[in-house]
C-alpha cells in the first residue's frame, strides 16, 4: 500500500494513477513553497497585515482543486491561499495581491484574506469565519437555476463549526437541494484553542441530522482525497444535491505567522509535522528511492521555484495600487 | 392615468424585472408560496414559477448569503427582509461581504443584488418590529440606499435598484404598503441619487424621504396658510443623495429642516444638515434643524407610539423656528 | 390509560396525581381562555400591533411552568402568552401589557412579544425568532456562576431551527456545561410555511451530534409532558448539564390574530384542532363521566373566566403609559 | 507617576473591577487560556479562575446573547468582540435585545453588559478587519459609547462602563494597544459622556475621539508653528457626548473641525456637526468642517491605506480651510 499502483486500486491504468499522483503533488508543492516564501517575504516585512498559512493542509486544497473547473466556485477561508492556488489563481497574481501590489489578483486591496478570481471561479478569501458558506450555496443556486452542470465548494475550518451560519447553509442546502459540497477542514485548531473546546458537535451525525451525504477523510492523504472527492464531485454535478466532506488534517504554522504559539506543546507541533501530504505521497511515489522520481521531483520543484521567483521579482517591480482607481471601484 | 397601490407597484416592478431578465430571482421568507407577509409578492411565483421564486427558512444570514454568492455568479437576486429590524442578523454579509467585493476583489466583479426591507411604526409593532436603520446602511461604502415615497418611485426605484450593478437596499414603508395613488399609466425608472421637489416654496427647504414625505406635505399645506411658502424636497435616494438639488434649493429658501422618521440622533438627517452647513453655510439664515424620533426604542401601546413618531405637527414646529 | 391513575405510573399516590394533573388543567385553561379573550379584544380592536396565539400548544407551557420556580428563568418566543403565564407572570399584567396600558408587565411599551417579569425569571417573549435561545443560555451560565440551584429554559419553534443563534447555543451550551433545558415546540407551521419546508434536520440527530440528552415528547399530552419534565429539570438542577426536548404539537389557530390562513386546508386544521391536549386531559379526568370532574371543571372554568375579566376590566381602567416616564427609562 | 501601556490600562480594568465586584465575568473567543487576540486579557483566567474568564467559541451572536441573558440573571459580562467588523455578526442581540430590554420591559430591569471591541486600520489588516463602525451603535437608543484615546481613560472609562447600569461598548483602536503613556499612579474613573479639553486654543475647536486624538494633537502644533491656536476636544465618549462642552469651546473658538477615522458621510462627525449648527449657528464665522475616511472600503495594502486613512495632514487641512 504504500506505492501509488495502490490508488485508486486500478492497476491496469497505472500511469493515468500515477499522472494525476504527480499533478497532485505539483499542486501541493506549488501550495507548500508559496507559502513558505511568503512567510519569508512577511519576516522580512515585504508583506503587510497577518497571514495564515495553510503548511500541512494542502492535501485537501490539491484533490479539490483537481476536480474542479473555471465554471465551478469555491468560497474560502482566512486560511485560503491553498484554495486559490488549487482553483488556478495564478502564482503571481496571488503573491501579488498578498504582498499588496497593483498586479495582485485584487489589485492589493484585499490582501491574502481576499484573494478572489472570479473568472475561475473563485470567489473569495474570506476574513469572516463562516461567511463562505452561505456565498458558495448561492453560487450552486446559480449553477442550478442557470442549468449549468457546475458545483460550489464551501471550504471552512472546524472553529467555523460554531459559527450559525455554517447550519443555516446546511439547512438551506437540504431544502433547497443545490450543488453545494461543504468541506470542513479539521485541523484541530481554532486560533489559539484546540477545537474540541470551540466545537462540541460531531460532524457526521450533524451531516445525518440534515440528511446530508457525508464522507470522512483522512485529509493528508491527498491521493485519498482525491480518489473521494472525484466521483463525489462527479456526483454532485449529476444530482445536484448538497453534501459534507469532513477532512482531518493537521495545521503545522502557527494561526497566523509570527504567532509564537505558546499553547502548543512540543510533541503535538511534532505530529502535526510530521503527518506532512507531501512526505506522504512522496513516500508512495518513492521519491527516495526512485531516481526517476527523485529527479521528477526536484524538477518539479526548480520549476516551482523559479515560478515563484519570477512572481516574486514582478511583485516587487510592479507599482503600487492607484488609490483613486481604487477609489472609484466602490461602485461598478 | 390609474390608481395603484404602493405595495402593487413593488409587485409590478418585480414582475416586469422578472419578465425582462432572467437572471432576476426573488428569495425570502414566505414570499413565494404566501406571497409575501404583506402581500408584496403575491402571484409571482405562479408567474415564474419555483426555480425563480423560493421560500427560505428563517435564516436571514444565509439568505443574504446566498444572495451574494448568486449575484457574484450571474443571478440578480431581490431578497425580501421581513422587517428592517432582522437586518440585525444579515448585517456581515451586507456589510462585509455584498458592499465590499467590488472594491475588493479589484474591481472585477460586482454583487447585483437588491435587498427589501419595510421600516417604520404606525402599526403597533413594538420595539423589535418597527424600527427605522437606514442611516447604518447609508454609513456602508458599497451599499446604495432608496426609500421610495410614493406607488411611481417605489416601482421606479425598484426597477433601478434591480438594473444596478451593485448591493442596492430598498426600504419601503410598511404603513405606504396599502396606499394607493393615481399614477401616469406607464411606469418608469427612476434613477439612484435623484431628488425631487414635490412642491415649490420659497421661505424654506422641508428635505425628506419614505413615508414622511406625506406629513411634510401636510405640514407645508398647515404653514402656506399662516403665510410660510415652504418648499418640500423628496430625496427618494439616501445614499448617494441628491445634495445638489437641496443645495439649490436651499440657495433659494435659505432655510433647512430634515425630516425622518428614524431616531434623530444619528440619523440620516445629521449627514444632510452637516453636509448642507458645509457647503451652503453662507446660505443660510438659520440653523438647520432635524425632525426625527425621540432617542428611545419605538414604544408599542398605541398611546406612546402616536406621541414617539414624528408628523406634521413637528415638521411645522421646526418650521415655525426657523422663521423666528 | 385513560383515568389520571396511569399517571406517573403511581398509583399509590392518587390524589397528589391527581392534584397535580387538576393543577396543569387550570393552568392550561388559564392560557387557553386568556388567549381565546385576547382574540377578542383584538377583533374589537382593544389590543393593537399584532399578537400570535398558542392555542393547541398549552400543554408544553402549563407542564415546563409547573416544574419550574421564580429561581429559574425562562426566554420564550414571538408566541409566548402561554410561557409567561405559566411562568407566574399575573393574568392581569399580560393581559394590561398586550392591552398597551401602563399596569402591563412592561407598562406597555413592548406588548405582546415583549411580556417579560424579571422578577419572576420570565426573561421576555422575543419579536426576533431564535433570539431566546443564547439569552437563556447566558442566564444558565449565571445560575451556574452564582452556585444557584436553577435551571433555564429556552423555548423555541420548528420554524426557529433555521435560525443559527440556535445552534450556536447548542454548541456553546454543550461547551460549558450549564444548566440549560432547550425546547422545541414542533406546531408543524413556520409562519405561513409547513415546517419541513423550512428546517431539513432531524432534532435527535442533532442533539446526539451535539452530545446532549434528547428527549421527545407528545406535547399535547400535557401528563407526559410533565412526567418527564420533572425528573428532566430535577437531573438538570444537579448535573447542571444541557439538554434538548422536542414536543409535538399543533397550531390550532393562525399565526398571528387575523391570518386568513389560505395556506391551510381543513383536515390539517381539524386535526390540529382535535389534538387540543384540554379535551385530552378532561377526558383523561373523566369530565365529561364524573360529576365531581365536571364540577370541578366548571368551577376552574368560572373562577378563570372571573380572574380575566377582572383583568381586562383593570387594564381598561388603567392609564395610558406615560411617554416621558418611557423615555426616561432608555437608561437606568 | 507611572508608564502604562494602553493594553495594559484595560486589562488592569478589567483585573480590578474583577476584584471589587465578584459579578463581573468575562468571556470572548480566546479571552482566557490565550489572554486574548491582543494580549488585552492576559493573567486574567489565572487570577479568577475559569468560572468568571471563559473561552467562547466562534459564535459572536449566541456570545453576547449569553451576556445579554447573565446580564438579565445578575453578572456584569465583559465581552470582548475580536474584531469591531464582527460586531455585524452581533446585531440582533446587541439592538433589539440588550439596548432595548431596559425600556421594553417596562423599567425593571437592566442589561449591565460591557462590549469592548477594537476598530481602525493602520494594520494593513483589510476590509474586513479594519472598520470603524461606532455611529452605527451611537444610532441606538439604549447603548452608550466609549472610544479611550489615552492609556489612563482606558482605564477609566472602562471601569464606568463595567459599572453602568446599562450596555456599553468600548471601542479601543488597535493601533493604541501597545502604546505607553505616563499616567498618575491612581487610575481613577472617567464618567461616561465627560469630554476634556486636550489642548486650550483660541481660533478653532478640533473635536475627535479615540485614536485621531493623537493626530489632532500634532496637527494643533503644527497650526501653532503658523500661528493658529486650536483647541482640541476629546470627547471621550460618542454616546452620549459632551454636548456642553463642545458648545463652549465653539462659543470661545466659533471654528469647528470634527476629526474621527470613520467613514465621514453618516459617521459620528455628522451628528456632532448637525447638531453644533443647530446650538451654537450664531456662534460660527464659519462652516463645520469634518476629517474622516473618504467613501470605500478600508484598503489592504500600505500604499492604499496610507492615503485612506485621516490624520494630521488632513486636520491641518480643514482648519486652514476654517481660516480662508
Ligand atoms: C466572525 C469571525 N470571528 C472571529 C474571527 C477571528 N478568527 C480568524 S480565524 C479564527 C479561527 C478559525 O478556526 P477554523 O475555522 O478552524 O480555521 P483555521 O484557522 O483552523 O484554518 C478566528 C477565531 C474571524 N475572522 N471572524
Ligand atoms: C429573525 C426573525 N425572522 C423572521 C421573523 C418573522 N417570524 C415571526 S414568527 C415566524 C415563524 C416562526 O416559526 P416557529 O419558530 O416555528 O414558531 P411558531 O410561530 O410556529 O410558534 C417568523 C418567520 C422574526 N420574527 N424574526
Ligand atoms: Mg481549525
Ligand atoms: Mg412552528
Amino acid at each position: 500500500m504504500n506505492g501509488v499502483d495502490a490508488y485508486p486500486g486500478n492497476s491496469g491504468e497505472r500511469s493515468t494513477v500515477s499522472e494525476t499522483a504527480w499533478a497532485l503533488m505539483r499542486s501541493m508543492i506549488r501550495i507548500r513553497r508559496v507559502e513558505e516564501r511568503l512567510a519569508r517575504l512577511f519576516a522580512d516585512g515585504e508583506v503587510p497585515g497577518f497571514i495564515h498559512l495553510s503548511i500541512g493542509q494542502e492535501a485537501i486544497a490539491a484533490a479539490f482543486g483537481a476536480c474542479l473547473t473555471d465554471a465551478d466556485t469555491v468560497a474560502s477561508t482566512h486560511r485560503g491561499h491553498g484554495h486559490c492556488l488549487a482553483k488556478g489563481v495564478p502564482v503571481s497574481a496571488l503573491v501579488a495581491e498578498v504582498m499588496g501590489r497593483d498586479s495582485g489578483a485584487c489589485r492589493g486591496r484585499g490582501g491574502s484574506m481576499h484573494v478572489a478570481d472570479l473568472a475561475r471561479g473563485m470567489l473569495g478569501a474570506n476574513g469572516i469565519v463562516g461567511a463562505g458558506a452561505p456565498i458558495a450555496l448561492g453560487s450552486a443556486l446559480a449553477h442550478k437555476v442557470s442549468g449549468r452542470r457546475a458545483v460550489a465548494v464551501a471550504f471552512f475550518g472546524d472553529g467555523a463549526m460554531a459559527e450559525g451560519a455554517v447550519y443555516e447553509t446546511m439547512n438551506l442546502a437540504a431544502l433547497w437541494q443545490v450543488p453545494l459540497v461543504m468541506v470542513c477542514e479539521r485541523n484541530g485548531w481554532s486560533e489559539f484553542s484546540p477545537s474540541d473546546r470551540a466545537f462540541a458537535g460531531d460532524g457526521a451525525k450533524l451531516a445525518e441530522a440534515f440528511g446530508l451525504p457525508f464522507l470522512a477523510l483522512d485529509g493528508d492523504d491527498v491521493l485519498a482525497v482525491h480518489a473521494a472527492v472525484g466521483p463525489l464531485v462527479a456526483a454532485c454535478r449529476e444530482d445536484r444535491r448538497p453534501r459534507l466532506v469532513s477532512c482531518a488534517t493537521h495545521r503545522v504554522a502557527g494561526h497566523f505567522e509570527g504567532d509564537p504559539q505558546r499553547y502548543r506543546d512540543a510533541p503535538e507541533r511534532a505530529a502535526a509535522a510530521a503527518a506532512d501530504p507531501i512526505m506522504r505521497l512522496a513516500a508512495r511515489l518513492c521519491v527516495d528511492e526512485d531516481r526517476d522520481a527523485r529527479a521528477r521531483f526536484d524538477t518539479i520543484e526548480a520549476e516551482i521555484t523559479a515560478e515563484i521567483d519570477a512572481a516574486v521579482e514582478a511583485a516587487r517591480l510592479a507599482p503600487d495600487p492607484d488609490f483613486d482607481l481604487a477609489r472609484g471601484d466602490v461602485y461598478g | 392615468m390609474a390608481e395603484l397601490r404602493f405595495a402593487k407597484a413593488i409587485n409590478q416592478a418585480l414582475a416586469d424585472a422578472m419578465r425582462d431578465d432572467p437572471a432576476v430571482v426573488l428569495f425570502g421568507e414566505d414570499v413565494a408560496a404566501a406571497g409575501g407577509p404583506f402581500g408584496v409578492t403575491r402571484g409571482l411565483l405562479d408567474a415564474f414559477g419555483p426555480q425563480r421564486v423560493l421560500d427560505a427558512p428563517i435564516s436571514e444570514s444565509a439568505i443574504v448569503g446566498a444572495a451574494v454568492g448568486a449575484a457574484l455568479c450571474g443571478l440578480k437576486p431581490v431578497v425580501e427582509i421581513m422587517f428592517m429590524d432582522f437586518v440585525t442578523l444579515a448585517m456581515d454579509q451586507i456589510v462585509n461581504q455584498a458592499a465590499k467585493a467590488r472594491f475588493m476583489f479589484g474591481g472585477r466583479g460586482g454583487v447585483p443584488l437588491v435587498l427589501r426591507m419595510p421600516h417604520g411604526g404606525g402599526l403597533n409593532a413594538g420595539p423589535q418590529h418597527s424600527q427605522c436603520l437606514e442611516a447604518w446602511l447609508a454609513h456602508v461604502p458599497g451599499l446604495k440606499v432608496v426609500v421610495p415615497a410614493t406607488a411611481a418611485d417605489a416601482y421606479g426605484l425598484l426597477r433601478s435598484a434591480i438594473d444596478d450593478p451593485d448591493p442596492v437596499v430598498v426600504v419601503e414603508h410598511k404603513g405606504l404598503y396599502a396606499l394607493s395613488e393615481t399614477v401616469d399609466e406607464t411606469l418608469v425608472r427612476v434613477p439612484i441619487g435623484q431628488g425631487r421637489i414635490a412642491r415649490a416654496g420659497r421661505d424654506a427647504t422641508i428635505a425628506t424621504y419614505g413615508a414622511l414625505l406625506r406629513e411634510a406635505l401636510v405640514a407645508a399645506d398647515r404653514l402656506a396658510a399662516e403665510g410660510m411658502s415652504c418648499e418640500v424636497v423628496d430625496l427618494r435616494s439616501v445614499q448617494p443623495w441628491d445634495e445638489a438639488l437641496l443645495r439649490e434649493s436651499v440657495a433659494r429658501t435659505h432655510r433647512l429642516v430634515v425630516a425622518h422618521e428614524a431616531v434623530e440622533a444619528f440619523g440620516v438627517g445629521a449627514e444632510i444638515a452637516a453636509r448642507m452647513v458645509e457647503v451652503a453655510f453662507d446660505d443660510l439664515d438659520a440653523p438647520i434643524l432635524r425632525v426625527g424620533a425621540p432617542f428611545m426604542p419605538v414604544p408599542f401601546a398605541k398611546s406612546l407610539e402616536m406621541a414617539y413618531r414624528p408628523g406634521a405637527d413637528r415638521i411645522v414646529a421646526a418650521c415655525r423656528r426657523l422663521m423666528e
